[in-house]
Parts: C-alpha cells; structure tokens; sequence
C-alpha cells in the first residue's frame, strides 16, 4: 500500500443551494504532505468534505492516482483508500472505543487495532468507554486512531490537534511526518496552529471565500509576514 | 471570603476517578486557567461545579451559599455561568435571538408570554452591543446552523457575557477558533467586568499564558500544580505530563 | 429615539400581518359558508380538530414534546364540557365553551407531569399510555360518560339567547370561526413572545436552556396548560355543537390522525396546523364519498406522496418556492 | 399454587408471542432510528402468505412460514430502496406520516386482495394439541412459539452485539457519513438490516397468528402494543425488548387474571411506572 | 321523481364486512323488489364512518339532510353515532330506519327512530331459558367491557336468576384482550357448569373460541352459551371446529329454511360474490329497506317524517329471519329469536336452528 497522488481541477460545491467553494485547482505529489491554511468560513472543511464525498458537487474533478472520485460515494472512496478525518469527530457515540475502532479496520483483522493503542495508550485504558463519554482530547485521537487504521492511501485530517494536550500535539504531528516520509500516505492538513503547520507541511495552500489565492512552500510564506497577515490574519 | 470556592470535590466513573478531591477558590477579578492532559477531568469538574453531574463528595460555594445540592438552572441563578467545550447552541435561532433570550433571561422577562423581545429598545441595544463586540452583527440574523464553526464558538462566550455572571467557566472557548480570531475571544474577556471571576480551561498556550494570572494544573483527576504562568512553564513535571515542546 | 420607532413598527407589522390573516381566515369562512351551506357541520367539525391539532402544534412543533396521547385533553374538555350539560343542567353554550376550556388546561397540567419525565420514544409511550388510561376511566365510569355508547342529551340553550344550534348548525359555524379567529391571534402573541422563543429554545436544546438558568420543566408544563386549554376548547366545541359526546373524543386514534394533521401541514407556524387540518379531513371526507371502500389507500398515498415530495409539510412547500426564489433573507 | 404457576406458564408464553411480533420493530426502531409504524403491517402480510400457502394450497406450516419470511425479505428490498430510505435520519414524525401512510395502503391492498374476514393458518398436528407440562397443559403453537422466541432472541443479539455487521449496522446509524468514509457500505448494511426486521415481522406474524388474528387492520389494531413493549425494553435492545415482554405479559396476564375488570389499566400503569424509573427504556442504548 | 336514502355505515375500517353487508342487504331488497315504489325512485346515498364516532355522525347526517335533501336515514351500526344523528330527526323532518345499533335506549332518542335490527337484551334474554332447560344450575358470565357487553350481561343475569339460576361471577374484560386464557383459567376455578359470553363479532372471538378449546374447557364439559354476535356466519368458517356443537341464541341465521330467505340469500350472496361474506347486519338492512319502502307508499313520497313513522307501527311482514313486526310503542322490531348450534354442514360451516323463541320483544326497553 502506497502513497496516492491527487489532483483537483476547477472543483465547486457547496450545500443544499449555497456554493460554497468556487473553482478549486491543486495537486498533491504522492506521499506529499500539504497543508490547506485559511480564515474562519472560507471553505477548508468544505474542501475536505467534499473530497470525501460528502457535500453537494456542481463541478470539477477529483482524481487519486489517476481514478476519478466523483462518480463513487463516500464509502466506495474510502474503499479507493481515501481516509477523512472531519472536524467535528464524528465519534459513533454508542460503540465503545474499540467497536469504533473496529469499524475502522475495513477488511483488516481484528487483532490490528493494537496498532492504534500503540499510538494512544490513553485510548486502550478507554476501551470499554462508550465513544460518547470521552473528554473531548480523547475523542480526538479515537477519531484519528479509526481513520489511520484503515491505511488510507491518502488522508485528509481537518484540525486533528483541536483540543489535544501540547505534549500529544508533538508526538501525534512526528507521527504524521512519519507516514508520509515513508511514502505510506499523502497528507492533507487543516490545522489553526500555524506553528504545528508549517513545520509539518511540504506545501502550503491558502483559501480565501472557496477559492485558493496562495501556494508555496512554509519558507516562502514565513518569509512574506504581509501575505500571512493578510490572508490568515494573524497579528493584528 | 472568596467569591467561589469548590472544596473536597470527588467523583468516579466505575473505576476510574475522574476528580480527586480538587479543591479550586476564585476571588473577584480573578482570571485563572485550568489546564492538563487529555482525559484529566477537567471538563468534569465544569460539569460537577455547575452540577449538570451530581459529585460523589465535596462542596461548591458560590458567594458563601452552598450550591452542591442546586439544580444547574439555580446556580446560574446565583451568578454561576459556563460554556460548552462543544458548541451547543440552538441551531434554527439566530445570533440575536440567542443574545436576547439570554439577556431576557436575565431580567427575569424570558417567561413573559405577550410581546416581541424587537420591541424592547433596552432588550435590543445590549443584543447590539454584544455582538459588535464579536464582530457578528453582520450575520445577526442569519440561522445558527449556517454559520462556521468559529463564529458560533464567539457566540458562546456571547451568550455568557449576556448573563452577566459573578463567575465564568470557559471550556475551551478558543478550541476550533483560528488564531486571528481568538483576538476577538480576548477582547471580549478584556470587556468583561473587572469583578467578574473566570476560569479557563485551554490547550492553547500562547492564550493561556496572554490570559491566565494564575493557572491550575490537573492530570488524572488530582490537581498537581497551582503557581503563575511562569512558574507552571517552569515546573518539569509539567512539563513532562503535559507541556512537552511547548516549554522550549 | 429612531430605534424606538424602528423597533415600534417591527411590533406593529407583527401585529398587521397577524390582523390580515385572519382577515384571510375569515374571508375563507365567509366563502365556505356560502360555498357549501349544507357542510356547516362538517366545516364546524374541522374547526373542533383544528384547535385540536393547534394545541398540538405548540407542545410539539414548538416545544418538541412527542406526543400521542393529545386527545386526552380534547376529550377531558368535550367531557367536562357534555358532562355539565347533560347531569348538572349547565346548557350556557359559553359557559360550556369555558368550562371545556379550564378542563382541558387541568389534563393538561395533569398529562405534562406524566408525558414530560420522558424523552423521545419514551415521550410518546407516556403519552399513549396517558390516553389510554383516559379512555379506560371514561369507559369505566359510564353512569357520567355514558361509556361506549356516548354522552348523549346535551342540549345546549341558545348562544346569548339569541341563535340556536339549529339543524343548519349555521349558529355552530359561526362560534366556531369566532373562537378560532381569537384562539389564533391569541397563540400568534405567545409563540412570538419571548415565552414562544424560550419554548422553541428547549425543544432545540434543553441542556443548553437549562445552562442559561431558565426553566427548563415548568414551561413546558406551562406551555400543556395553554396547549390543553386549546384543546379542552376545541373539545368543548364539538360537544356543543354536535352534543353527543363518544369515546373517540379520547381516542388513540384521534391522538395519532391529529398529529398526521399537523405534520402534513407543517409544524411550528401555526398555519401549518390549519391547512394540515382542512386538507386532511376534506380530501377524506371527498375520497371517502366518492368511494368509500377504498378511501384509505388513497389516504395512504397522499400520505406518502406529501413526504415524499414535501417533506416539510404543505407550508414548507411555500418556504421551499421562497427559498427558490431567492427571497430569503433573515430566517 | 397451581393457580400461581398457571398464570405463570400463560405469561411467559404470552409475553414470547409479543416477543417475536416486536423484536423486528426493536431492531427498525432502535438501531436504524426508524419509527417503523408499518411494522405491523408486514406481520400481516406474513400472516397472509402463511395462511394462503397453508389453507388455499394445502401445503405445511413449516413452508408457509418460509415462504412468509422470504416473501416479505423480497418485498422488503425495493420498499426500502423506494420509501424508507428516504425517511432515515428525519425527524421522527415525517417517519410517522410516511409509515402510517404506507400502512393505511397495505390494509386497502390487503382488504381489496383477500378479504374483510379473518384468516387462520392451518398449524400441524404436532402444534394443535395442548401439551402437558405437569401442572396443567399448554397449547403446543405456544410452547413453539415461546422457542422460536428464544431462538431469535439469542441469534439477534449475537449478530448485533458480537458480529462486524453488528459493528457496521451500529456505526451506520450512528453517523452514516462517517461510516461512509471509513468503507462502510451503508446503503448495503440499510437494506440488509431492513429486510431482517421485515422477516422478522413476518415470521412473527405467523407464529403470533394464533393469538392475534391475521385481518386488514392487524397493523393497526396491535400498533400500540408493538410501539409500547419496544419502547418499555429500551429501542435496540434485544435482552431489554426480551425483559420488557415478559414483565409486561406477567402483568397483563395477572391483571386478566384478577381483575379483569380493570382492563389494560395496569398495564398502562405499569408502562408508565418503568418509563418514568428508566426513561430510555428498561435496557435502552446510552445516548 | 326521486327519494333519496342517505345510508350511514362502516364502509372501511375494521367493520368493513359489515358495512359491505348493509350495503349487501340493500342490493338484495332491489334485486328482489326493484328499485322504484309507485312511479318514485329510490337512490340510495353512502357515507363512511368506519368507527364510533358520533361527531362525524352528526356532521354526516346533517350533509345528507342539508347538502343532499335525503327523505330517508337509515344505517348505523354502532349506538353513539345513530344517538348522535338522532337529536337531528325531528327538525330535519326525516325518519330514521336503524339497521344495527343495537342499544334498547335508541328508539327514545327520537320518536322519529324505527329499528329493524335486534337489541342485545332481546338476543340475549332467550339464553336463561336455554340454560335452565339443559338443567345448568351455576353459569359464569364473561363480556366484552363496552356497552352491547353489559348490556348483554345484565339481560342474562336477569333472566337466568328470575328463573332460578346461580350466577357464581361476572367478568368484563377489556375490548383489547387477545391472550384468553387467563379468563378461562379464571371460568376454571369458578367452578361453573357453563360461561354465558359476549364478545362483538370480529377477531376476538377466534382467540376466545381457541382459548375455550385449547384450556381444556371444551372437553371438561363447560358449556359455552353466547348471543350471535360470537359466531357470525363469517367468522365461522375461522372458528371451525373450536366452536363446534356451541349454542347461541340469535334473530338470524344464514341457514334459516324458507323461501323467503333462500331468495334472500341467493340476492345478497349474488352482489357480495362471496357466500362466506354473508352476515346478520343484511339482514337488518334488508328488512329496513322494507319498511322504507312501506313509508314511501304510505306518504306518497311526500316528505313527512311522522306520517311515515306513524305508517310503520304495528306493521308486519315475513322477514328472511321469518315474522316479523313494528312495535307500535317503541318502533323495535318483535321477532322470532333461535337458538341455534354450530354444525357442519358439507364444507362448511353453519348456525343450524334447533329451538324457536316466537315473538320476542326488546326486554330491555324502558318506555322514557
Ligand atoms: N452544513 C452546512 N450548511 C450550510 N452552510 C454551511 C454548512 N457547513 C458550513 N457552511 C458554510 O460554509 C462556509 C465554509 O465553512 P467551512 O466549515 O468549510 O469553513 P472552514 O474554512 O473550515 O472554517 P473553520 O475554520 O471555522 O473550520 C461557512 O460560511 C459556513 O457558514
Ligand atoms: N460518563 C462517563 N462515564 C465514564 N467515563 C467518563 C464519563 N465522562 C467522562 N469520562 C471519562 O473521564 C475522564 C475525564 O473526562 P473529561 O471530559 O473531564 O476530561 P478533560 O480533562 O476535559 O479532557 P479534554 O482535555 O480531553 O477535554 C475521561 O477519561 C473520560 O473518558
Ligand atoms: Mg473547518
Ligand atoms: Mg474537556
């Protein structure tokens, strides 16, 4: 199982009547780790969503590893081996911690998700816990745990460090530089800690009202402080 | 005597004890964060203080009354207000409407069933003011369900200030909320009266050490340090447990 | 101060529109009673199940109480409202009308205490369980129901002495638009008051209300009291207008058709209630006279159909066309 | 005494017979959070085919009821497909308008197809008899039917609770979008679980025919009865909708029993009693 | 000209049958008697009222009387609506012909009510003395808990104990009882000779009758008496062999043997188009027609509701279900009650008469 490389052409959706993304274009080498940056509202959770199959398309394409997405559903994607964390959990509140990882596991055996308590022991003293009772860091690295162990090709993480202990925020980004550096997944990543992004991130692409206004590496923007003021807004 | 004070306060869930006898006191003016890993039982200790969970043991005082046997709606009441770590909010209602009904509540006019909350001058100036201060007037009518994530965590700390409580409990109100915008969070804290008492709970350090004059540190339900931010930072068990990178 | 003549005329046009609807209502009576002079009774019928399915409306499509059980308070004010008439000689049609009325806010009270300890599933159990006792007490004491074979010799006097409930039920008609007329402007005040808003808060989120430090319990149990005041006076209504009380009043299956009512007109907006009611019990009573063999099945269709194609009820039809059109705006 | 273990003997059968007509609707109702009012309805169906293919074709009981299992399975594929998927996730009473809606159509079918009069399926010989079981005798069909009751009990919680389809359906429910992008074939896992609820009903149907009568308007006559004792158990669980029909017919029984007279007054209170004490139900899924 | 009938019965819903069956008995009176008397024209007019539900009754009635100018009502078959149609009569100036309800109270709502169903006090008082004549001493009776149930129980109580009779318990049981055998445990340990019962026709009974046969009842020897309403011809086909050799006392049977009824039967089974569907309401529906026709005879067509009343009193025919009159004080039919046993006969089941009760009035009647 290998990296998957993935390109987007002119892609807009949105929900129900109201667009949201307006003609989005950009690539992913395999094993590419970039990071999708942007204010509140301007679409980045509407960009992965709609990768994974989840909101309404009007047009554009979506290919992974050649294979157009947008004529299969959300699962037959995931099958393709597309892997999407979203922002708000998703925990299945009434399964336990290790039901939900269960259902992670696609074909896989059971016996696997020792894998995922490897990476969070927390989550293995938790087992037995409905999927509901956790803390809400706890649910985060559940939420995390499930996606990774269905060895997506590519993987698409909105904020995975919301609401983590700064200590879990290290080891769980070290984790995500490993996957990619050693050519198992392409990562895509939201995250608000710019810090954390940069240094994780190949590649940086920047959304302003659903459409991408910015792309380059973390150096050039650290370098360009009237840019990132600009469209990410930090240090007024 | 202090405006708000928790003593002895203990709770297990099956096994697991998820609050060991942590004892908190909060003067007026007081801005204190709560912080520590994942799973240490602080959003536990919100829901024991506001009494959403009944604790085993121990004792909450707001303002010398003991309110360990009140309802959650009485201890609001008694000046007791808190946010949710997960926004709950009502999604077919507007920002407004939210600010509004809050502030009715406050005055004691929630209940009345004749009239239109539009055509109370007073009812309608603090709504407007409110939401100036989290730059969401201009979606002030729009539904709650369409809004980002982000405007609807500044709409929780909205609803709080609308209360005008004696002490608040922020559970991670800046969780989700981009950097740029925790500005805002903070100018709306800044807003709040100076007598107020608030307790933050936070992952994010740069806020929590721009906010906190005092923070708490609890893991696996105990609280292990109480000191200033610069003490904290310094603590190598801290750091250890909790911190990690982020004390270089 | 120019907010306050702002905010003035935001009261002001609430108040207007409210004002043209029931112009509207009362146009439409106007025309059906010329229209369709020999359906008064069916017509006066429609309007007893309205205030019924209004009552509903507020308890469920505002206040997001699951509930199977609301005839108990239509039947406790047709009962109370019978009962008065034909054993205690109390045959003032309006005070029959009244006392309907405070009989069906005390089952109200009553039945909130039991219904709202549920959530849910749970809800809608109590409440078919509080409707089934209802009607296991009324069959029970039959010497002052008259049981399964009904509440009969209620005769009520003429209504202010003037008209009586004649065979043309024009008198019965005539009440009955005045009362829902009233009923309406009345609920219109309160699910727009604050009180309404907090109503629609709890049905959204009751935790959060309760964070808020606003009663959760009581104003629900407040907003049965109103409901079941609705209700008591639609059952009332009924009584005097067709004076025969049956069991069916406190029926299950009044409970559920109501709420079918409701749902197919679309909840929470009160006009939902009343087009759900009329379109309802008219399509059945036409289905059911061209062929009434078969009647159900078309029923069942239109049943499906409406979800199927209208899945917020007929007046989300009306939201959706807007919604299409661009004209949305605030809410 | 004997009195006493005879009122036992007929609870527990009776509260099995409920068992077997509900669980269906536990598994619709709990676990797909469908509020499958037509469930009812597809009993009746069963019940019909069963007592076509024993009564007008002569064939035994045990074909008819395969025959009403599979017939309802088929029928249940392009009925989800068609209706129910369109009400899963909506609010609770669109599910209600649609699934009345769909009942009120399979009464005017059944009606229009077979008849006004009531229906009996033929039972063989070795389900006719009573059967002495000591202290007295026992109607052999309820002796049966308190066994298959067993049987699907045990079968149910297995695939539910310890199976991955179990895991998948619970998941599915949950969040479908979510389990949609781990892999899961929701749609799939829908339909399935769908048309096991369905023969469930129809099975049910069949073997509670003896004590509930297959006509056109079974599905709403014992509509109450399937919500209330699904509801009481705790949606979604099998041991709970188990307890809840045996607690339930031990105090529906008594209650005929002693004072018949009070008709279903302590049932209902009884209902009202453990609602109140367990408000999701006696064993109901932690929300 | 035209004389309209506005006919309201259960034309859906869980009675349908017996709606079907009025409308069967309707059909059988033009099939056997044509549609016009003198140079008027009969046009009948259905409405649907599936269950109790005297307010839609009373909205119905007042359509037909209002909307369709009807001279004639006729119908209903539960107590409550024909009670809540009847406070219209006298005003609306239009009789009303009573094919079923079945409530002895009826007939004094309105002097303009005429019935030519049965009462349940008239169907049921003949049973004492069937039981007495079998020398059962001790009888436990067991009814439905709804009006026509105790009413059917206090008949019998009062006529089984004026002749002598023991009743050792009365049970009511609710209308939604599907398990039995908790009742026949309770008719055991009675210790009765026989159970005197009351359920409405419908699915009830089927459980009733297993439960009877399945608890061992049957076989002990505990007879089973009921009215007719327990084994309508359409449910017996169902009830089968459980119900074989029971005694009921009923004014109709299907097998009744005489002319009349066999063109009765011919008629009614010819537009139901199944022989099986046939019950005692056409038989109250046909029998009413009659006596509508006579009213329009007698009034010329004219609308004069007490004209045609008055014409009716005292009026006698033979029936399918044999002689027949008007009782000219109360306006309830006098009829002939049978006592009849469930038999086989060919294929099918039938109520077969063995016993004859000539002229029986509605004991239960109280003049107002
Ligand atoms: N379910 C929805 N229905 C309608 N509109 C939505 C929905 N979810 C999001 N939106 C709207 O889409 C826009 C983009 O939202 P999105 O969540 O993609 O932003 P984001 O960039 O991820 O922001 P954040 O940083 O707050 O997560 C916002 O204006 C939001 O109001
Ligand atoms: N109802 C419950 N039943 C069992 N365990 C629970 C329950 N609620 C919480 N817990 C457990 O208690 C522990 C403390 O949870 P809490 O939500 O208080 O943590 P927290 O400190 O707020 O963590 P985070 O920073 O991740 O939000 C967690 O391990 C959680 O799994
Ligand atoms: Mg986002
Ligand atoms: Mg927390």
């Amino acid at each position: 199982m290998s990296a998957a490389k993935l390109e987007i052409t002119e892609l807009t959706a949105g929900y129900g009547q109201t667009r949201i993304l307006e003609g989005i274009s950009l690539s992913v080498p395999a094993a590419g780790r970039t990071a999708v940056l942007g204010r509140n509202g301007v679409g980045k959770s509407t960009l992965f969503a709609t990768i994974a199959g989840q909101t309404r398309r009007y047009g554009g394409q979506i290919l992974m590893d050649g294979q157009d997405l947008t004529a299969m559903d959300g699962s037959a994607r995931a099958r393709a081996g597309l892997g999407f964390v979203p922002q708000n959990r998703a925990i299945f509140k009434s399964l336990t911690v290790e039901e939900n990882l269960f259902a992670g596991l696609k074909e896989r055996p059971r016996g696997d998700i020792e894998e995922a308590y490897a990476m969070f022991p927390r989550l293995k003293e938790r087992r037995r816990n409905m999927g509901g009772q956790l803390s809400g860091g706890e649910q985060q690295m559940l939420t995390t745990a499930r996606t990774i162990l269905g060895r997506p090709r590519l993987l698409l993480l909105d904020e995975p460090l919301e609401g983590l202990a700064p200590v879990i925020c290290d080891e769980l980004m070290a984790a995500f530089t490993e996957l990619a550096s050693t050519g198992r997944m392409t990562v895509l990543l939201v995250e608000q800690r710019l810090k954390a992004a940069f240094d994780f991130a190949d590649h940086v692409v920047i959304l302003e009202r659903g459409k991408v206004v910015w792309t380059g590496t973390p150096g050039d923007l650290q370098e360009d402080p009237e840019t990132v003021n600009r469209l990410l807004g930090v240090g007024h | 005597m202090s405006l708000f004070e928790v003593r002895n306060l203990s709770k297990k869930f099956g096994g697991l004890n998820v609050t060991n006898d942590v004892s908190i006191s909060l003067n007026p003016g007081d801005r204190i964060a709560l912080i520590g890993p994942n799973g240490a039982g602080k959003t536990t200790f919100v829901n024991l203080v506001t009494g959403h969970i009944r604790p085993d043991a121990g004792v909450v005082m707001i303002a010398g009354q003991d309110v360990t046997r009140l309802s959650p709606r009485a201890r609001v009441h008694a000046g007791l207000v808190r946010s949710f770590q997960v926004t709950r909010l009502f999604p077919e209602m507007s920002p407004e409407e939210h600010v509004a009904m809050a502030i009715l509540q406050r005055m004691g006019k929630v209940e009345k069933a004749f009239g239109d909350y539009r055509s109370m001058p007073e009812v309608m100036a603090e709504t407007a003011e409110i939401l100036g201060i989290l730059n969401l007037t201009p979606i002030a009518r729009s539904r709650v369900s369409g809004i980002a994530y982000g405007q609807q965590r500044l709409l929780e700390i909205g609803l709080a200030m609308a209360l005008r409580p004696k002490v608040l409990l922020l559970d991670e109100p800046a969780a989700g909320v981009p950097s740029s915008d925790t500005v805002l969070i903070e100018r709306a804290l800044d807003r709040l009266p100076p007598d107020l008492a608030v307790l933050m709970i936070e992952h994010d350090m740069d806020f929590v050490f721009r906010f906190a004059q005092r923070v708490v540190v609890l893991a696996a339900g105990t609280v292990i340090f109480d000191g200033t931010p610069a003490q904290v930072a310094a603590d190598p068990q801290v750091r250890e447990a909790y911190l990690g990178s982020y004390a270089e | 101060m120019s907010n306050d003549a702002k905010t003035m005329t935001i009261w002001q046009r609430g108040l207007r529109s409210d004002l043209i609807a029931c112009l509207l209502i009362g146009l439409i009576a106007v025309i059906c009673f010329y229209a369709m002079p020999s359906g008064l009774s069916l017509l006066t019928r429609i309007i007893a199940i309205m205030l019924l399915v209004l009552s509903i409306d507020l308890v469920t499509g505002y206040g997001g109480v699951a509930t199977l059980g609301h005839a108990a308070l239509f039947g406790a004010g047709a009962y109370a409202a019978g009962i008065a008439a034909a054993k205690f000689g109390i045959t003032d049609p309006l005070l029959m009308l009244l006392i309907g009325t405070i009989a069906g806010a005390i089952a109200g009270f009553l039945s909130s205490l039991v219904i709202l300890r549920g959530h849910g599933l749970s809800q809608l159990v109590l409440s078919i369980a509080v409707i089934m006792l209802a009607r296991e007490a009324a069959n029970k004491f039959s010497t002052w129901t008259g049981g399964s074979d009904g509440l009969s010799g209620i005769a009520p006097s003429p209504l202010l002495g003037m008209w009586r409930f004649d065979l043309w039920g024009k008198t019965s008609y005539w009440l009955a638009v005045i009362l829902l007329l009233v009923v309406f402007l009345i609920l219109r005040q309160i699910v727009r008051s604050p009180f309404g808003m907090l109503v629609k808060a709890i049905r959204q989120d009751p935790i959060r209300v309760s964070a808020m430090g606003a009663p959760v319990y009581w104003t629900l149990v407040k907003m049965y009291v109103i409901s079941g005041a609705v209700a008591g006076l639609g059952g009332a209504l009924s009584a005097v207008a067709t004076k025969v009380v049956g069991l069916d009043a406190l029926s299950f299956e009044l409970s559920a058709e109501a709420v079918v009512m409701l749902v197919l007109g679309g909840t929470a907006n009160l006009f939902g209630a009343m087009i759900g009611t009329t379109v309802f019990i008219w399509f059945e009573h036409l289905v059911s006279s061209v062929n009434p063999f078969h009647w159900l099945t078309i029923v069942g269709v239109l049943l499906v159909t409406v979800v199927l194609f209208a899945p917020r009820g007929l007046t989300g039809i009306a939201d959706q066309l807007r919604d299409k059109f661009g004209k949305g705006g605030a809410k | 005494m004997q009195t006493i273990l005879s009122i036992g003997a007929d609870a527990l059968a009776y509260g099995m017979v409920l068992f077997v007509i509900s669980i269906g609707l536990s598994v619709t109702m709990g676990l797909m959070k469908v509020v499958n009012l037509a469930h009812g309805a597809f009993a009746m169906i069963g019940g019909y085919v069963a007592s076509y293919v024993t009564q007008q074709m002569g064939l035994h009981f045990a074909v008819g009821t395969v025959a009403a299992v599979l017939f309802c399975v088929v029928l249940a594929f392009p009925m989800e497909r068609l209706l129910f998927r369109r009400i899963y996730g909506a609010p609770e009473l669109i599910q209600v308008l649609m699934t009345i809606g769909i009942t009120f159509i399979i009464i005017g079918i059944a009606n229009w197809l077979m008849g006004p009069t009531l229906k009996t399926i033929a039972l063989p010989d070795s389900l006719r008899g009573p059967v002495d079981i000591g202290f007295r005798t026992i109607a052999a069909h309820k002796i049966f039917a308190a066994a298959v009751g067993g049987a699907v009990a045990l079968g149910l919680w297995y695939l539910i609770e310890r199976t991955s389809f179990g895991i998948k359906l619970r998941a599915s429910v949950d969040d479908t979008a979510m389990a949609g992008a781990l892999g899961i074939r929701t749609k799939i896992v829908y339909s399935v679980s769908f048309a096991i609820a369905i023969g469930l009903a129809a099975l049910g149907g069949v073997v509670g025919a003896q004590l509930l009568p297959i006509e056109p308007y079974y599905a709403l006559h014992y509509m109450v009865t399937f919500l209330v004792v699904v509801s009481v158990g705790g949606a979604g669980s099998i041991p709970g909708a188990l307890v809840a029909c045996l607690l339930l017919g031990a105090v529906k029984t008594t209650g005929s029993y002693l004072w018949p007279e009070f008709g279903n007054f302590f049932f209902y209170l009884a209902v009202i009693a453990i609602v109140s004490v367990f408000p999701n139900g006696l064993m109901g899924r932690a929300k | 000209d035209t004389i309209k009938v506005g006919v309201v019965g259960p034309f859906s819903g869980s009675a349908a049958l017996q709606g079907r069956n009025f409308q069967a008995g309707i059909e059988a009176w033009f099939a056997l008697n044509g549609k016009t008397v003198g140079d008027h024209e009969i046009e009948i007019i259905y409405r649907d009222l599936p269950a109790a539900d005297p307010a839609q009754s009373a909205a119905l009635t007042q359509e037909l009387v209002v909307g369709e100018g009807v001279q004639y009502l006729a119908g209903y078959y539960y107590t409550p609506d024909a009670m809540a149609a009847a406070p219209i009569l006298e005003e609306a100036n239009v009789p009303m012909v009573v094919f079923n309800a079945a409530t002895s109270a009826i007939v004094n709502a309105s002097p303009y009510v005429v019935r030519t169903s049965f009462t349940t006090w008239q169907t049921s008082t003949p049973m004492a003395a069937v039981a007495r004549e079998r020398g059962i001493n001790k009888i436990i009776t067991v009814v439905s808990d709804y009006g026509p149930g105790t009413d059917s129980e206090t008949a019998f109580i009062k006529a089984f104990t004026d002749q002598g009779g023991e009743i050792v318990q009365s049970i009511r049981m609710p209308m939604s009882t599907t398990d039995f055998s908790p009742i026949m445990q309770r008719i055991k340990d009675s210790g009765a000779e026989a159970v005197f019962a009351f359920l409405p026709a419908g699915p009830q009974t089927l459980g009733f009758m297993q439960s009877y046969v399945e608890n061992g009842l049957k076989e002990s020897g505990v007879a089973l008496l009921a009215p007719g309403d327990l084994t309508q011809e359409s449910d017996l086909g169902a009830l089968g062999p459980n119900a074989e050799g029971m005694l009921t006392t009923f004014h109709y049977a299907v097998s009744h043997d005489s002319p009349e009824n066999k063109a009765f039967v011919e008629a009614a089974t010819g537009w139901l188009g199944n022989a099986n569907e046939l019950s005692f309401p056409a038989v109250g529906a046909f029998d009413g027609m009659h006596v509508i026709a006579h009213m329009i005879e007698a009034t010329g067509g004219e609308q004069d509701a007490a004209a045609a009343v008055e014409s009716v009193k005292g009026l006698e025919w033979v029936s399918p279900r044999g002689p027949v009159s008007i009782n000219p004080e109360n306006r309830h039919i006098t009829q002939n009650i049978y006592l009849r046993e469930v038999a086989k006969e060919g294929e099918s089941w039938i109520n077969k008469e063995i016993q004859t009760f000539e002229n029986q009035g509605d004991p239960g009647w109280v003049a107002p």
